[in-house]
This record gives structure tokens, C-alpha cells and sequence, in this order.
């Protein structure tokens, strides 16, 4: 038990807030805003070809650098504190959590390498129309007749999936013989598909909207997945999404901290007046309980790739509590980092907003607190048989 | 005490309810129910222009300058009708309910015979010259100067300054300006109340875009622009109590109409939720109930502060009124946004265009900070009201 | 419309202030926790011989002085600030409440005279052993046998019953040819009747137990009782324990204002830190925001009465809006006073805990927050048909 | 970054969880999982000698004191096993957790030969002599007296002064007080940190009753109270520095113990919930959901904190500690008494006694109190985590 960062933790984490902060500040960012992509296809390059993130926490077998969650969590963190719009999260936070929850499997691998390498990037389709979070929202249905394999239905709330190169899909499987889900990888110009490109109120991050029409041309990469599995492979993700939000957290507390140090008002610096200063500790807290809360979450999901059967409950319950800590608590120090701000904290110039609306996007991905904590009520056993008194 | 109108007043209450229904199903129907305040604003103008004309502006003001000398009682019932007609936020109200207010209150007889009437009639509108970059909360810590000057239009104040989030400046014909006007004054003393006229080459308005992408609010430069010398409201020097004497207008019957526009917005988010199922939520009803609970009591809080005005005294509820609604009104934010989920995120336009609910969202956070900041108001509360100690200033 | 006191209002009030103020105090108030009855007898008599009290809201045809809620709610309000423990609140806010919704009639007329002069209280059956609020919760039911009316039961958490002379019973009423409640006086003495008296958390004001084994001395009030008639009788009684809370909920402003103006730390009056100020301000928010929410209702209170099928909507409205905000409102304030005292609030020798105690005891009393809030979801139309777009 | 227990500290949980069974299921059953600090005091004395004799009393001091120099992890599985088993509350904590680590970090040899054994074997028994009535949250402002005198029995420190809100005060043989030894001294300069005995005419012991009805706390008066010289822990003048580090050990391996109390708090609202139907309520899952996950967080900060701890820097996670858990509990305690309901507000017994949802209810309102206030708190985790502005004192 040692639950602070190793020395190769601690040079990933500085090399990564060295270059992030050079490289993607605010002024980048609302260059990036500006762009298509909604970040520098370049400097996604540098990402992934010369500092190796993608491949960062994925296996050695598929050309990763074989580390774990943790390492994943640091970066995510870092690049959470800049609002960076890349695909990281999207295409190995999310996409690869899912694939890395089906058996190992040639076409699987060979994506996964893929992504690894950052020669492509993979938007993770699991949610219908209203985003919800949950089995019950998956939207595509796999078919198959005789011209094959064919996907229906619609999926929306597809992060990054304006630029994504593939679709990891977890549809339900409506094939003869087959039940469950399945995983498939649907290429951007597939025939049959409509990607839709949705702004959305966190400008710092569209959605796709995806319009399945007798999609044709599906890699299958795992038929007949248990409900459990995929359930798993998002809590994996809920992790990734919980460690971007601490890196965005303590960025906008971070932000508002220097504001109210300089600000000055009523002839004092406004960081003088307790109304200021307790609230920035609260946020504080916040922000500390996310660290403890993300990390060990990180943990938990590297405890539950090495011996799946033993760790499975701790996962469901350390994802559950740390995407609602973390989404409830982003939201509550970002809408306060406005407050503190006054008049300046609302305006668009301002990055106080932009933290805002991620807090805002972030809090329904993968579902909201609500959900969350209501999945934890079950699991704390509220409905259980009473014990024998 | 009594919270019935009277049989007459309820007449009173369905003959304006019948005029707006006319306007608003009928010439106005375009706007009705727009929530943005900056949103069609050459039709609402227009608006407010056949309101004056039918002399339903300021039903409160002396007839001769517009108004119908309305009772309290009337008043309250006007706005709460206007509102529940669903007619848009008045474009016209700083001058309506601040400008003109203050000048009958405070101005001399030129100034009223000169500025009430185009008020009344819904030809001159008005903006509020109060905060700037660095007095944001703290008023009397203006740096914007005025001085006289005898120029060959006679004698003329000649105002150098910056102020900021001045909605609706971009449509404004006259500023009141808050600005100092003796050198080498601190806080409220050397303070005067000028009114400036808008358009004219020393004044420029830039908008201030926000987290919504509209703007409601705008910077305004102020470089040598010009106004009469006897546009100054009170004497020179003494505009602090003037300034003051505004803001306690805002808490007057123009509240109750706010109210209406919230009430609106929660049967709007009422509506949503049961159209999307969040109504059967047990922790969306109950959030539900408090949002309601909360707008009731603030229109039981509005009827006490009315009432305890025509008998000349205000009490703590007076003082409170801004700080509760405020919080009301971001928590209702809070909730509109989760009824609407994650649907309500995505745009629903061209550009950056939200729905109605997301968009109470976003504005919402704003009401915690204009007008007094809830962390100023709760210094007001605790020193006026609880006469707790006053806050040690660095500067004097 | 005018919502402000008239200067009768005033007068009331002014005495009812001067009165409790003197008569009540913080000394009076510890001596009375030590004595059998929690209140001293002797002021009682004081309050209804000589002021009048117990009479002044009821009407004239019972001898009482034919004011209104307003008046009582105003008497409630300064009792509340000295949290009095005497009947008034019992007699005349809850079982008269319920009794002026029974059809007037010789034995119900004949009872509350007697609770108008102050020859007798009476103290409120409603609610069973869980003390929930609601027809539900009821647990006596009236029967009728050979040996004629007979009641069988329990009922629990009766305010004052440990002093009062008779029982207002709501029962169910199982008689044949019957049906809906029955509201029966029992007396104090009656055979069959077992009365515990319960201490609480609250040493303002214990509780009694009724436990009703074949009582037959039951004087039967009213017979086929409508449930909305009981509902509506509580609802009244709901802005009466508003009234009280409100009273109680300024009061323990009032002191720990005082408090923070006085004590000193750190070489600052403490009341001058923003983190005591600015609470402190919030806490005066959620007064007044009551004291406009119990005025009002009581006003509706009196509306009502003048015409019950027009104002029955209003009633139920302002009833639950009055309970959630008071009861929540109270329990807040208080808690917050306690932590602005620091150690000494919470010892047994200063007033902040007993207000604290309090505001749970009526947090609870004819129904919490929770239970009202969904009420008034109900009223506002959540579960109406959609209308048509 | 691990958090996992390797299988020789899976063993070693084996080995004292089952030592702790055997007691608390056999001779000390009749004290297992008692929540009052005070209840039953004499028995669990006794078992605090057991404890001592055992020597898992204290297992991360030194052999020769009575320890058994255990790492960090297996203080950590102790203080967990421990709380699991039901075994209760330590009367002697504070001289476990506060006192013996003082004297082992900042006391000299003499002092560590004449106190560290006799707490770790559970003979001696500590109290902690800090606040004072006016000095309820401000240390620093002590107003408690000691002098030196050469007397017959050699010099000693004579002590005057009140101290309050000392815990377990009645049951303790000594107290580690903190007092103004230099004349004319003001705030942290001048300060010593004495150890003197309670068992003597100069101290008197009075305790406070609380909302609870039970008397945790204590008024200590000291009239001419005597202690040795030697005494003085850390050079008289500079028991500041000695104090603040007292503080420090607070946020030690205890905090697990301290936890796993909570952990069986939690566990008795699910049960009653569960009980009584509670537990099917959404907005009581909510809260249940919140208090769980509130309760994890405060286990992992704990571990990051220790594991911090080995490595020599303390980050904000230990400022903000107290702040977490004292926001938490007050919580907790509400939710305690809403899923009680009004049967909780009854009393149990024949006095004030309170079942254990309603006592924790009340009893959490103190710990925003206690300790530092969370107004405190919030001013120590802003000035020195974020270092933002200190708070101007009134009187230097």
C-alpha cells in the first residue's frame, strides 16, 4: 500500500503539464475553438507519434507502453486542465475501455494497434437520443440477413465524433442464434451512415449524431457480449471521464485563486474577504476529494484488469462514486469560480464559462450524478432482505 | 391586513387583462413570450411605443406626465397581468422604472417636464451609467469625471469615463451617469447624477458578449461627450443619495412583473418535465415544490414591501428581497437544466443557439452578480438590517 | 389589499410581545422545564382570564372575542419566541383547528367554549405510533356495540396531552351505517384511556401515548367526517405551528446576533468576520421570507373560513408551502445558530440547543418537509395529463 | 501508486482480527460497540490495560516503549480491524494519539522513560489543556499562567487559568496544558507546553453538560496547580511549535479508526432504514448514496495523506481533512434522524436518554465545532493551501 504517485508517475505528470501548458493554453484554445476539429490536428500528432499517449495505458501486445489506469489518469488529468478538445479521452478513455473489455480478438487487436499508434482515433457510440446513461439507451441494433451483417439505429452524444475515423458501436444483438450486444467498428464512410456534427453548449467539445441505415460494412469485434461487460467497460471509462474533470476542476479553482489574489475592490484584494476565501476552500476540499477519489479509482481499475472475477464489485462502485463526486463536484466549483469572478466570470471572453459548460457536459456523461448515486444505493445493499434481528 | 382586491380592482384587473390579450394575440403576436432582452428589439420598441400611446406605461405616474395615477393596489395588478399576458420584458424599464422614477422623485420641474413624458410615451429610452472595470461592486469608487465647462452652447458638462455591464446602452437614447465630479473627492462625497444623452460622438457603446453568446450588456467609453449643465439630478456633488434613492426603486411593483416572467419560466420547465417523464422523478418534484415554494413566498414578500411603503417605512424584507431571489433564481437554473438532460445541450440553431431552458441556465448564474453581487448584498443585510460591524475598506 | 398589520394588529402584538418578554423569559422558561407540566398554571390562567388569549380567534358565538388567524398566528409567533410550552398552541392551533371544521353543533360548541374561556385544553389525537402526518396515519377507530360507542387504539405524539383535560380524537370510523372519521372529545379520565407521557428531544414540550382499550365515555363530535374535512382542519393547525416557528426562528436570530456583537476573538468582535455576517444575513433571508409566507396564510386561513369552497385550493396550497418553508426554515436557522456560537452552543445551560430541539420537534409535527413538497407537486399539476401541443 | 496490502499484511489483519474477536466477543462483549464517550467508562479502562498488555495498544511506537515499530500499513489494518470488531472508543486516545507522539517527537529522553510506557500500557490516562473560554478558537490568545518556583520539592511550574471544552478530562491523570510562562507576551511567543498531573488539590475538574444530555466536556481550573520543571516539553517559550504539532498527529493513522466509527454509524441508518422502509425512499438513497461516498473518499484521502506522510510532505488533502469529515458527519447526523422520524425524538429511558440515530444527531453538531471551527478551518486550508490573505486581527 503506497498511494502517492511512483517517481515514473511523477515525471509522466510533469512532462505532461509542461507541454500541455506550452502548448495548449487559453489562447490555443480559442484558436482551436475556431477550428473544424475543434483542436490542432498537429498537435495531436505530437500527441501521439513523439509522446506516445495513446498508447500510453494500453497493452504491449497491441504496441501499447503496457502501463495502467493510473498513468492514463495523470495525462487525462492534464489535458483536462487546458479544456483540450483532442480525442484521447474520447477514442482511448472511452472507445478502447469498451474494447479492451472483449475477448482479445484479431480485428480487435488490429484496431486497438491502431489506436495505440494514433494513426486512427475511435468515438465510442453508446447512448440514443435522449443520453441517458445505461443498457436501456443503446439506440443500434445489429441484424443480420442475407447480405450480411446490418446496422440500424441511431446513436447520439458521440464525443469527438465529428473527427473520429471509427465508430466502436455497442449495439444489441438481434441476430438469430446470437443475444446480448454487440461490439462493432463502423468506419466514418461507411455507406448507410449520417454523421451529424453537434454543437453543443460546451463549445469546447461537439457531439456526432450517427444515423444508422442499413449500415453494411461492420467489423464485428465481440458477438454475444454479456450486459455486464459492457456495463464494465464504461465504469472504465467513468474513470477516464472522472480525471479530466479533476485536471478541469483544479484548473478553474487554480484560475479563480489568481483572480481574487489581484482583484481589487473596496480598496483590498478581494482574495482578503472571507466570503472569498471560504468559498475557495470549499472548493478546495472539493477539488481533494476528486485526487483521492480519481486515483484510487485508477487503482481499482488496474487491481480489476489483473484479476477481473476478484475486483469486479470494487470497480462498479469505485467508478459509480467517483463520476458522481467528480461531476457534482466540477459542476459546484466551476459555477462558483464564476461567482468569485463577478461580472468578468460570465462573459465569453473569459475562460470561467468554458469550465462551466464542460462541468455542465461532462456531468451527464455516462450519466448523471443522480444515476450514479442511485446505482449506488443498491449497491450499499438499501435493497437487500432485512437481516435477522 | 387584507390580501383580497377589491371588486373594483377586479374590474380594474380584467380590463387590462383584455387589452393585452387583444395586443398580444393580435398586432403583437410576433413577440409574445421572448425571453432574451435583446431579441426583436425594433418590434418591441414598437410595442412599447402603443403601450405608451395607450397610456399603460406607468400607470403609477401623475397623469400629466403620462401615467394614469394609479393606486398601489392597480399597479400590482397591471404587472402582474402584462406578464401573464405573456408580453416581452420591457426594452424601456430603466427608464420606466429607475430614470423616471428618480427624476420625479429627485429632479426639478425642468428635468420633468423635459424627460418624463417621451418616457411615458416609449420615445426615449434610458440605460444605467453605475458599474465600471474597477468599481464593479463598489460604487463609490467611481473614477468616471465630469466637469463644467462654458462653451458657446452655454454652460456644459463635459464626462471622461468608462462604464460597464450597461444593458440595453445599444438602444438607449440617455444614460444616467454616475460620475465624480470634484476633484479630489473619495467614496460618496463629490458624486454627481448626470443625464446624458446617448447619441453623440463622445459616447461609443461596445457589447459585451457572455456566456450565453447574446449580449445584453455592453461596455460604454465616455470621451469629452457633452450634456447640459442643468442636467445634473440634485445638486452637483451630492449625487451619492441620488444614486441610492434609484436602486430603491428597483425594489418597487416592477418586482412583481420580474415574478410573473418567473413564474412563466417554471410552468415552461413544468411543462418539460412532463413531457419527458422528469415530472414522475421524486427528487425533480421536489425541487419542483421548493421552486414553487420559493416564487410564492417572494410574492407575499413583494405584496409586504408595497404595503410597507405607502406607510412610508421598509423593513428587513425590503433589504433581503434581491439576495433571495437571486438564489431562487439560479437554483431554478439548476433545475431547468436537469429537467431539460442532456438534450438541452445541444444547440438548436445555426449558431451558438440554445433552447429556452438551457438558456435560463446559463443567464441565471448572472443573477447572483448584477445588481449587487449576492456576497455584497449579504454585507447590506448584516450591516443595515442586523447591524453587525461594517467591513474594514483598504483604501480609507 | 394591504398586507401589513393594522394598527389592532399592532397593539396585539406590541402587548403579546411585552407580555411573553417579561413573563417568559430564558430564567422562566428553565424553571418551567423543571415542573410536571412544562409551563407554569397560574400564567395560564393569567393568559386566558385575563388576556384572553385561548378565546381571541375563536367565534363570538362561542365566547370567543371573533378575531381571526392573523390575530392568533401573531399571539403563536411570541409565544414561539420564548418557546413557551403551554397549551395555546394545542388547544386552539390544533384540536379547535380541527374542531371548526366539524358542523357546528351543541357538543362541539359546548367544548370549544370551554377551551375559549381557558377552563379547559384539549389536546390533539391524530396520529399513530410512527407519527406520520395524513388520514393514513390515524390509528383509534370508533365502534358501536351493544354497549354503545366504543373506541380501540393508539395514538401518539398528542402535543400538551400530558396536561390536557380532553382529547380531540380523530378516529375511523367503523360504526355500521357509517363511514369516513368521527371526531370524539375524550375526556382525560376516562375508563380505558391509559395516558404515558413522553419525553422528547425537545424538553420544551413532551409528547403524550394514548392507548385507547374499549373507552366508552366518548362524547361523539362529529359523525361521518369527509377525510378532505380533517385535511383541512390540519392544514389550519399546519399555519398555526408555522406561526410558532416563526416566532421561535427570529428569536434565535435575535440571540445569536446579539451573541456575535458581543464576543470577541482573535481581538475582533466576531460578528464583524464576513463568514458570521453573511450567514447570519442568510439566516434573516429565511426569516423573513417566513414571516411573509405565515401572514399570508393565515390571511387565506381567514379568507377560507369566509368562504371555504372558493379558498379550499388555497388553503391546501398555503398550508404546505407554510409548513415546508417554516419547518426546513426553523431547522436551519437554528443549526446555523448553534455553530455561530461555537462550544457554548451546543451545551445544555444555553438557549441555542433548545431551539434547536424545537424546530425537529415541529419539523416533524403534522408532517416534514419531504412529505409536504410532494403534496405540493400534486397541487401544481405533475402528474396532470400532458396538455395537448 | 498502490492499494493493495501485500499477503504478509493480509496476515498480519488475520492475526489481530481474530485477537480482537476473542475479546470482544468473549470477556469485553458486554462493551462492544458502544458510541458514548463516557458510558461504561470503568470497563473500558480495563480493556484499554488489556489492550496495553497485549501490546497492540500503540504498535507503531518504538519496542522499548511498548510498541511493536509496525509500518504504516499495518498501523492502518490495525486501526481498521479494531473499529471493525466493534471494540469501542478509546478513552485513553489522547494519550495514545496526541500526547505520546508529542513527548516521542519533541520530548528528551527523561520525558520519554517517565510517560511513553505507562500511556501504552493504558496506566496513565491524558487530557488535552487548549482552548480557553476566551480563546475558544484562537490558540494563540491563551490567557492560563505558569511560573517557575524553587520550592521544597525542587523547581516547579505553578499554574494558574481555565481551560474548557477538555475532553475525557474526568477520567485522565494528566494533561498536556498550553500556557503563558513569559510576562508581557502576546500571541504564539511565550508559550510553554507543560504535562501536569490532574490528581492533585490545584486542579478541579468540572464537566459540561451538552445538547446530548451527557457530559463529554469539561471546565479544567488550575489554582496554583504543580508540575516538575522538567516537565516542559521543548524549551519554555517555544511550546507553540509543540502544540502546532500536537495538531498535526491529529490527522494521523486515528483518522482510519476514526472512520471505521463512521463505517458503523452508516451501517446503523442502512439497517434502520431498512427497518422501518425508509430505505425505499429516493431522496433517502440519495443522501445514503452521498454519505457512502463521502465516507470512501475520506478513506482514500486518509491513505493518501499517510502514505504522504512517509514520504516527508503533507499536501492540501491533510488541510483540508477536518473540513471533510466534520461537513460529513453533521450530515450524517440528519440523515440519522430523518430516517429515524418522530419515533426517534422520543426518549428511551427514564431520563434524557436518546436512541443511538437521534444521540448522533445531536452529537455531530459539534464536530463543526470542535477541534477548530469550520470557519477556522476554512481560513487555514485558504491562507496556507492557497495562500490567500490572513485575517487582520484586532489587537496586534
Amino acid at each position: 500500500m503506497q498511494f502517492s504517485f511512483t517517481d515514473d508517475q511523477n515525471m509522466i505528470r510533469d512532462t505532461a503539464r509542461e507541454f500541455m501548458s506550452e502548448r495548449c493554453g487559453s489562447q490555443q484554445l480559442r484558436h482551436d475553438l475556431e477550428s473544424a476539429e475543434n483542436f490542432d490536428p498537429s498537435l495531436w500528432q505530437t500527441i501521439t507519434r513523439e509522446l506516445g499517449w495513446a498508447g500510453l495505458s494500453l497493452p504491449e501486445a497491441v504496441g501499447g507502453s503496457g502501463l495502467g489506469m493510473v498513468e492514463l489518469a495523470i495525462i487525462l488529468e492534464e489535458q483536462g486542465r487546458c479544456l483540450y478538445g483532442g480525442p484521447l479521452l474520447a477514442s482511448i478513455g472511452l472507445a478502447s475501455a469498451i474494447l479492451l473489455e472483449c475477448p482479445a480478438a484479431e480485428a480487435r487487436d488490429a484496431l486497438l494497434a491502431r489506436l495505440a499508434s494514433g494513426e486512427a482515433t475511435a468515438a465510442l457510440a453508446i447512448t440514443g437520443d435522449r443520453g441517458l446513461a445505461g443498457l436501456d439507451a443503446i439506440g443500434v441494433t445489429l441484424y443480420e440477413d442475407e447480405g450480411g451483417l446490418r446496422l440500424d439505429g441511431v446513436a447520439s452524444f458521440v464525443l469527438n465524433g465529428h473527427v473520429a475515423d471509427v465508430f466502436v458501436v455497442a449495439a444489441k444483438d438481434q441476430r438469430a442464434g446470437h443475444s446480448g450486444y454487440a461490439v462493432v467498428a463502423v468506419d466514418t464512410t461507411a455507406g448507410g451512415l449520417r454523421v451529424e456534427k453537434k454543437l453543443a453548449m460546451d463549445t469546447t467539445r461537439p457531439y456526432a449524431r450517427l444515423t444508422f441505415e442499413s449500415v453494411r460494412d461492420v467489423v464485428l469485434l465481440a458477438a454475444d457480449v454479456d450486459g455486464r461487460t459492457i456495463e464494465r467497460g464504461v465504469q472504465v471509462a467513468q474513470v477516464a471521464v472522472a480525471a479530466e474533470q479533476l485536471g478541469a476542476m483544479q484548473a478553474v479553482l487554480d484560475l479563480t485563486t489568481s483572480y481574487v489574489s489581484q482583484r481589487v475592490q473596496f480598496g483590498r484584494v478581494i482574495g482578503s474577504f472571507q466570503a472569498i476565501k471560504h468559498r475557495l476552500a470549499d472548493m478546495m476540499v472539493i477539488c481533494e476529494a476528486a485526487r483521492s477519489a480519481v486515483y484510487y479509482a485508477a487503482c481499482v481499475v488496474d487491481e480489476y484488469r489483473a484479476d477481473p472475477v476478484t475486483h469486479a464489485q470494487e470497480l462498479a462502485e469505485a467508478a459509480a462514486l467517483v463520476k458522481v463526486h467528480c461531476s457534482a463536484g466540477f459542476h459546484d466549483v466551476a459555477g462558483n469560480a464564476i461567482q468569485l469572478h463577478g461580472g468578468i466570470g460570465f462573459t465569453w471572453e473569459y475562460d470561467a464559462q468554458l469550465f462551466f459548460k464542460r462541468a455542465r457536459a461532462t456531468y451527464n456523461l455516462l450519466g448523471a450524478p443522480m444515476v450514479h448515486r442511485e446505482h449506488i444505493a443498491r449497491l450499499m445493499g438499501l435493497d437487500d432482505d432485512k437481516e435477522v434481528a | 391586513m387584507k390580501i383580497r382586491f377589491t371588486p373594483e380592482q377586479e374590474a380594474f384587473r380584467a380590463g387590462c387583462a383584455s387589452w393585452l390579450q387583444q395586443q398580444m394575440e393580435g398586432p403583437f403576436a410576433d413577440i409574445r413570450g421572448i425571453m432574451s432582452q435583446t431579441f426583436r428589439a425594433d418590434r418591441r420598441l414598437e410595442w412599447e411605443r402603443v403601450l405608451g400611446q395607450a397610456r399603460w406605461s406607468v400607470i403609477g405616474w401623475p397623469e400629466k406626465y403620462g401615467g394614469r395615477d394609479a393606486s398601489l393596489a392597480e399597479q400590482v395588478i397591471f404587472a402582474e397581468e402584462y406578464a401573464r399576458s405573456g408580453a416581452p420584458g420591457r426594452v424601456g424599464h430603466l427608464g420606466t422604472e429607475l430614470a423616471g422614477p428618480t427624476i420625479l422623485h429627485f429632479g426639478n420641474d425642468l428635468q420633468r417636464e423635459r424627460f418624463l413624458r417621451p418616457i411615458a410615451k416609449g420615445e426615449e429610452f434610458w440605460c444605467q451609467g453605475y458599474s465600471e472595470p474597477n468599481a464593479g461592486s463598489d460604487l463609490s469608487n467611481v473614477r468616471t469625471r465630469a466637469r463644467l465647462e462654458h462653451g458657446p452652447n452655454g454652460p456644459e458638462w463635459v464626462i471622461d469615463g468608462q462604464k460597464i455591464w450597461t444593458s440595453l446602452a445599444q438602444f438607449a437614447d440617455w444614460c444616467f451617469v454616475v460620475c465624480r465630479t470634484e476633484e479630489g473627492t473619495k467614496g460618496p462625497a463629490g458624486i454627481s447624477y448626470l443625464l446624458v444623452p446617448m447619441k453623440q460622438k463622445g459616447v461609443t457603446v461596445k457589447p459585451i458578449r457572455q456566456i450565453t453568446g447574446d449580449a445584453e450588456f455592453n461596455e460604454v467609453f465616455f470621451d469629452g461627450a457633452r450634456t447640459k449643465a442643468e442636467y445634473c439630478v440634485g445638486n452637483p456633488g451630492e449625487g451619492w443619495k441620488v444614486a441610492m434613492g434609484t436602486l430603491a426603486f428597483e425594489r418597487g411593483v416592477s418586482t412583481l412583473a420580474q415574478q410573473m416572467t418567473f413564474r412563466n419560466e417554471l410552468e415552461r420547465i413544468v411543462e418539460a418535465a412532463k413531457s419527458n417523464g422528469a415530472a414522475s422523478d421524486p427528487l425533480i418534484r421536489q425541487r419542483m415544490a421548493e421552486a414553487w415554494v420559493g416564487l410564492r413566498i417572494m410574492r407575499y414578500s413583494a405584496l409586504r414591501m408595497l404595503s410597507r411603503a405607502t406607510t412610508g417605512s421598509l423593513g428587513g424584507e425590503a433589504l433581503t428581497y434581491k439576495l433571495h431571489w437571486a438564489s431562487w433564481r439560479k437554483k431554478l437554473g439548476e433545475l431547468a437544466m436537469d429537467v431539460a438532460g442532456a438534450p438541452g445541450e445541444l444547440c438548436v440553431g445555426e449558431g451558438y443557439e440554445l433552447a429556452d431552458l438551457p438558456y435560463l441556465y446559463l443567464f441565471s448564474r448572472a443573477d447572483t452578480i448584477y445588481g449587487g453581487t449576492n456576497q455584497i448584498q449579504r454585507n447590506i443585510v448584516a450591516e443595515r438590517a442586523l447591524g453587525l460591524p461594517k467591513e474594514a475598506r483598504g483604501d480609507r
